[in-house]
């Protein structure tokens, strides 16, 4: 088991370090990209001013320079210095991850909370009212823009009803983040429902589920002691994967809610042309990712002995 | 949902996404962008303006018949270039395995790894908004799942019977790629398309929301919503229509997948992501 | 209707043709699988799936290939039809060595050697039609004129016993026993010399069997084949075979006539497959064999089968198989202790064993 | 011991129901089971064995279900029975195994675990005492090592293994009858011969009753004392074991003892050309009229097309289903 963690742990450095050279590629190396991008809206900058720049940013040296110190400096934590604000970039998502951490949290949490019972009320009555009335719901709420049911959220809960506070952190309580949270995890939790139902229906009709009621045990206890387990196997999958598509959202919900997250930050650098915080930011969602993802195929292998001893 | 009907609704719901988008032109009542008329600015919807005016007093009926088009155009291409990426890395890493193999694997599991939406952004930044950007950007990111599903198809059929029975008769690698094993996972590959391109609808209209897609004045659906957000109070109905127009466009391209799903690819019922 | 039920022909049976050429050789083939492995993944280890084996094919003969799933004669398979690249060891093809190569011609061998499925339905590609599956290989190979290409297809249709008005559809359409002569058709389609038969009748209904098993011994008789039959149906092979080869643990134990094979087996391993098939006459107990296959990834120290093996003494366990030893009938046995258990096996066999 | 059979079947119609239309995909099935005995049902796939099996021990599922005919337990109508006493029946009385020992066992979930369920389920014991006895019934179909094995999962046992563990789950309460359907199908000769020796002896000593399901019938005449052969969803000739090889009275099951090449014919008799039964096996939905075989049988006559034969007693013991009977 443990030799399993640390491989699967291992596993995960070439993608991060396949992750860094493509955002170093993307700002650094694309041609004039920095440089126009440092300007507003691509208008000509003072060629003397450019100048001075590209030297005090270290532009002059060959690309494979520029990496490898752009590298060291990462594995002392250090994501550069912000164009805009002067400041560490390291400090400024310090400061936004503990937002956007509660955000994804507070929405996955929402989306299992209601999908997973959903989608498993639904396959026990394939073709019910419940099972058409949710599947409904969730193929509607995979089809809405985030911010569009955001929008209409904000509309009618905060401006129309006055129950909670239309946008931003406030005092971080729990009040500011039910509306963006809720938005967030509409689609995870359709997509769960949606996939809970499958696994479990797939799962009734697995042959061993033949083999546990040739057994004279109830509908109930198959379920229970059969179906659950393996469900919870494709279930785990979706959620895995959702977390990432998430983090994508969360850019869109955090910039409508005015919310002080990563994602706010990653949107108002791109749009103010902040490389560094820009790769600084990607790069914090990339890891948050994989970290996600390599906890939850350590998880898959104590629920699926197959994987364990692969 | 009962066997049919959501192929049917989705279809329809498509088809008229489709029609709409063909025949803006003609369908539209005004122009989308050049005929402000400060006159008519913030009207509510009326027998005049269907789905009422913005703050510059354009119809907003006519701008979202318009971002039909720039939504559709989006949503098909960019699924098309990430289809043939997917099928082309995927149907070649499983045919032929080896380090090819490790090496699709890996670009699959760099491009999960950064969530798409902020791939493409990132992407945005550097091209700079516009429709050719964001083809490229959207074109280049979605591809992950369509790989790895012909990459398992191709595992699984290249020990069948009859793609061995192929090469045991002399075909060379390509032609059993394209005769026997790609006619043989195209149902799964259509279904993710299909869903795909509502994917992308929903992306470009994010990034528009955003900033970084299609700019304003341009009509796209994302973009007017980008707008109409901050007369949310004063004019609800500028936020209603477009955003609308996204999820009944979306909605039919998940319905008509999931109905092709049925038809084309009855066992993978529970994968989706 | 074909065959009816009236009385049972004798088919002819080919007296033995010593000196008849060689049309496959297969010296010292070994097919080996690196397992485990990579980053973190603990040693690389070998699976030797087949582990140096010697065969010839006679032109217009049957060998049959039998032993347990796993053993490894579906390798050998592959490796003859230039599908796996073997490890170590000869193929030689109608004299021409096909190993030595960079990279086999797989044409070239494609209007050699053939191979007949297991499995009818998932054998045949299920969105081409008929015609086209057997019209695909016959342009690949240079026939293109229409006329040819059609008086052959409808030509080997009728050969494997379907109308050549078929050929417009779809396998779907066909039942099991239809589509495994669609894939006897495809196999013969470019005149091959060796066909493959890969359990060719498992997959299908017992009813069907018989139908199968007679057009294959039609179609070597009127079409001078030579066929490598792989099947662990026991009964299927005595009746289908000329020679026997039995596999174990990816090495031939012992290799004969079919007679021999049959009548006088030589190998304790024989002998267990041959107890094992139940006597359907009797409601008499099995012959078990204790023990199961080993994992070929760890195989037993000594003699492969000497674990399982009611007759392994010291020396089995000890010291591997000794070489395949061919006694002058061209019976081969890879075991210790064969001459003493044949003079058992005559004994017992007059005691009992199968009518 | 009594006249009372241990399970009986009479007139058994089991339908496919399909949207519109439903067909019966087996009709008129009726036979008996005593206790202990051994009793065989042969077919080709298709024909309906499996689905009367899964009928028996309740456990049709949609689009299948029973359309007439009683099946009796102990004289007990098992499908009037309350759903609660049916499931106390279910592998308490009645056990099954089935073909892939792979699919049939749960894969999360280790072996000893699985067998343990049936002694909480039917014997009101705790998991501890249920573990205990898992061990034990490990140990009874003579699984090496047991108290390790316990722990272990499906994919970490070979075919044969697992095989056995679908023996202990089924014998763990001690069933009256056992219903093997297809149980070594999926399996290589030699461990075929050990599946079928274990479940033989062990059923032998505890008077279990074996209703084994093949296609193979040679191996069901070598374990069983009678045989029903099945056709197209009906019964066409029911015998003693030890006869049906030598003087079988339906022109099928001539056909499927001279279809299959027998070891040693060819050594006793030469190589003959095998007879071969023309034609396919119809679909369910295909069924013909009359006598089910009569398209593919070579002594058919007008009778047989028009008229579906009854069962009819024979002289020397058995029963067949065929107008020209032997």
């Amino acid at each position: 088991m443990l030799s399993f963690v640390i491989r699967r742990i291992l596993q995960t450095i070439p993608t991060v370090l396949a992750v860094v050279l493509v955002i170093f590629v993307l700002f650094s190396v694309v041609p004039g990209s920095i440089m126009s991008s440092m300007s507003d809206d691509g208008r000509a900058t003072d060629p003397q001013i450019a100048e001075r720049m590209k030297k005090q940013l270290g532009l002059d040296d060959p690309v494979y320079i520029r990496f490898g110190s752009y590298i060291a400096s990462l594995a002392t934590g250090d994501f550069g210095t912000s164009f805009r604000t002067r400041e560490p970039v390291t400090s400024m998502i310090a400061k936004r991850a503990w937002p956007t951490l509660q955000l994804i949290f507070a929405a996955m949490t929402f989306a299992i909370v209601i999908g997973v019972p959903l989608g498993f009320i639904a396959a026990l009555r394939p073709g019910g009212i419940i099972d058409t009335i949710s599947m409904v719901v969730a193929v509607s709420g995979l089809s809405m823009a985030k911010f569009w049911l955001g929008l209409l959220l904000m509309y009618l809960f905060a401006l129309k009803l006055g129950w909670l506070p239309s946008f931003g952190y406030g005092d971080g309580g729990l009040r500011y983040l039910i509306l963006p949270a809720a938005t967030l995890g509409v689609s995870p939790m359709a997509l769960l429902a949606r996939t809970t139902r499958a696994a479990v229906l797939e799962i009734m009709t697995a042959d061993f589920v033949r083999t546990a009621r040739s057994k004279g045990m109830s509908e109930t206890l198959v379920v229970k002691w059969h179906v659950m387990r393996n469900a919870l196997v494709l279930i785990l999958t979706t959620i895995g994967l959702q977390l990432g598509a998430l983090m994508g959202q969360a850019v869109v919900v955090e910039k409508l809610f005015s919310w002080p997250g990563i994602g706010s930050l990653l949107v108002d650098s791109v749009l103010q042309r902040d490389i560094p915080a820009v790769q600084g930011s990607i790069l914090v969602v990339v890891l948050f990712f994989l970290t996600i993802n390599t906890v939850i195929d350590v998880l898959y292998a104590v629920i699926d002995p197959r994987i364990r001893y692969a | 949902m009962k066997f049919g009907t959501s192929l049917i609704i989705g279809g329809a719901l498509f088809a008229l996404a489709i029609f709409v988008g063909l025949l803006a032109p003609w369908l539209a009542h005004t122009d989308p962008v050049m005929d402000a008329n400060l006159m008519n600015a913030e009207e509510p919807p009326s027998w005049t303006w269907w789905f009422g005016t913005d703050a510059q007093g354009r119809d907003i009926y006519s701008r979202v018949v318009h971002g039909a088009r720039i939504s559709l155009t989006v949503g098909i291409v960019s699924q098309l270039v990430n289809s043939v990426i997917g099928v082309t890395l995927g149907l070649t890493a499983g045919y032929w395995g080896g380090w090819w193999d490790d090496f699709v694997n890996g670009l699959t599991n760099l491009m999960l790894a950064i969530p798409s939406l902020i791939f493409a952004l990132a992407i945005m930044a550097v091209l700079g908004s516009g429709l050719t950007s964001l083809l490229i950007a959207l074109g280049l990111t979605n591809w992950s799942f369509t790989c790895r599903i012909a990459r398992a198809s191709t595992l699984s059929l290249k020990n069948q019977g009859y793609v061995q029975a192929a090469r045991v008769l002399g075909y060379g690698d390509l032609r059993i790629m394209i005769t026997q094993l790609l006619p043989n996972m195209l149902g799964p590959i259509i279904v993710i398309g299909t869903l795909g391109m509502g994917s992308a609808v929903l992306a470009e209209a994010a990034l528009s929301f955003l900033g970084l897609g299609i700019r304003p004045p341009y009509p796209s659906w994302g973009s007017m919503l980008s707008e109409a957000r901050e007369q949310i109070t004063t004019a609800p109905w500028l936020s209603i229509f477009p955003g609308l127009a996204i999820f009944l466009t979306v909605l039919g391209l998940n319905l008509l997948g999931d109905g092709l799903r049925d038809i084309l690819d009855p066992q993978s019922r529970s994968q989706r992501a | 209707m074909r065959a009816g039920w009236s009385g049972a022909i004798t088919m002819h049976e080919p007296a033995a043709r010593p000196g008849d050429d060689v049309i496959l050789r297969v010296e010292d083939l070994a097919v080996h699988f690196p397992v485990g492995g990579g980053l973190l993944g603990g040693g690389r280890r070998l699976l030797r799936a087949v582990d140096g084996i010697d065969l010839e094919l006679k032109r217009g003969e049957c060998l049959g290939l039998v032993g347990e799933s796993g053993c490894g004669k579906s390798t050998v398979a592959l490796s003859i039809l230039g599908l796996q690249k073997p490890t170590r060891g000869r193929i030689v093809l109608d004299g021409q060595v096909v190993t030595d190569r960079q990279s086999v011609d797989r044409k070239a061998l494609a209007r050699i050697v053939q191979i007949v499925f297991q499995d009818p339905y998932a054998s045949l590609n299920p969105r081409q039609t008929v015609r086209r599956t057997l019209e695909a290989p016959l342009r690949l190979h240079g026939v293109t004129a229409k006329s040819e290409i059609d008086g052959r297809i409808a030509a080997m249709l009728r050969h494997v016993g379907l109308r050549p008005e078929q050929a417009g559809r779809y396998p779907h359409e066909f039942s099991g026993g239809q589509r495994q002569r669609i894939g006897i058709a495809r196999a013969l389609i470019l005149n091959p010399r060796i066909i493959i038969c890969d359990e060719p009748v498992s997959a299908l209904d017992v009813s069907i069997r018989a139908q199968i098993i007679n057009l294959l011994l039609e179609l070597k008789e009127t079409l001078g084949l030579s066929y490598i039959m792989i099947s662990h149906d026991l009964g299927v092979v005595e009746h289908m075979s000329d020679r026997v080869a039995v596999m174990y643990l990816g090495r031939i134990v012992e290799t004969g006539d079919w007679r021999e094979i049959f009548e006088r087996p030589a190998h304790p391993y024989t002998r267990t497959l041959i107890a094992a098939i139940p006597d359907p006459l009797r409601r008499a107990p099995l012959a078990t064999t204790p023990g199961e296959l080993p994992n070929p990834l760890n195989p037993p120290d000594g003699c492969a089968f000497s674990p399982r093996c009611l007759y392994a003494e010291a020396v089995c366990h000890r010291e591997p198989g000794p070489s395949l030893e061919t006694r002058p009938d061209g019976h081969s046995v890879r075991c210790w202790r064969a001459d003493e258990i044949a003079g058992q096996t005559a004994l017992a066999s007059t005691e009992s064993g199968h009518p | 011991m009594t006249d009372s059979p241990l399970i009986e079947v009479e007139g058994l119609r089991i339908d496919l129901n399909d949207r519109a239309s439903h067909v019966a995909a087996v009709e008129g099935v009726s036979f008996r089971i005593d206790r202990g005995e051994t009793f065989g049902l042969v077919g080709e796939s298709g024909c309906g064995k499996s689905i009367t099996a899964l009928a028996l021990i309740g456990l049709l599922r949609q689009p299948l279900s029973i359309g007439a005919g009683v099946i009796r337990f102990e004289g007990r109508e098992i499908q009037r029975l309350p759903a609660a006493e049916q499931r106390a029946l279910r592998g308490n009385r009645i056990a099954m195994i089935f073909q892939e020992p792979m699919t049939a066992l749960n894969p999360v979930s280790p072996v000893g675990q699985q067998i343990a369920e049936m002694f909480v389920l039917h014997k009101g014991k705790n998991w501890r005492e249920a573990n205990q006895l898992a061990v034990e019934a490990l140990a009874s179909v003579r699984v090496p090592a047991p108290e390790r094995r316990v722990k272990d999962y499906p994919h970490q046992l070979s075919g044969g293994m697992r095989q056995r563990v679908m023996i202990a789950i089924a014998l763990a309460c001690g069933p009256d009858l056992l219903i093997a359907d297809e149980p070594t199908t999926a399996l290589d000769v030699t461990v075929q011969a050990e599946i079928i020796e274990l479940m033989r002896n062990l059923c032998a000593e505890r008077g279990t009753a074996i209703l084994m399901i093949s296609h193979d019938l040679g191996l069901v005449a070598n374990v069983c004392r009678r045989v029903a052969v099945m056709y197209a969803g009906r019964i066409v000739e029911e015998r003693g074991s030890a006869d049906i090889f030598r003087a079988c009275s339906h022109p099928y099951t001539q056909g499927l003892i001279d279809s299959l090449p027998r070891l040693g014919s060819r050594a006793a008799l030469g190589r003959t050309r095998l007879r071969e039964i023309a034609g396919v096996v119809p679909a369910i939905a295909d069924f013909p009229d009359g006598c089910r075989f009569n398209p593919r049988c070579a002594q058919a006559t007008e009778i047989c097309r028009t008229t579906a034969p009854e069962l009819t007693l024979l002289d020397a013991g058995g029963l067949v289903r065929c107008h020209h009977h032997a």
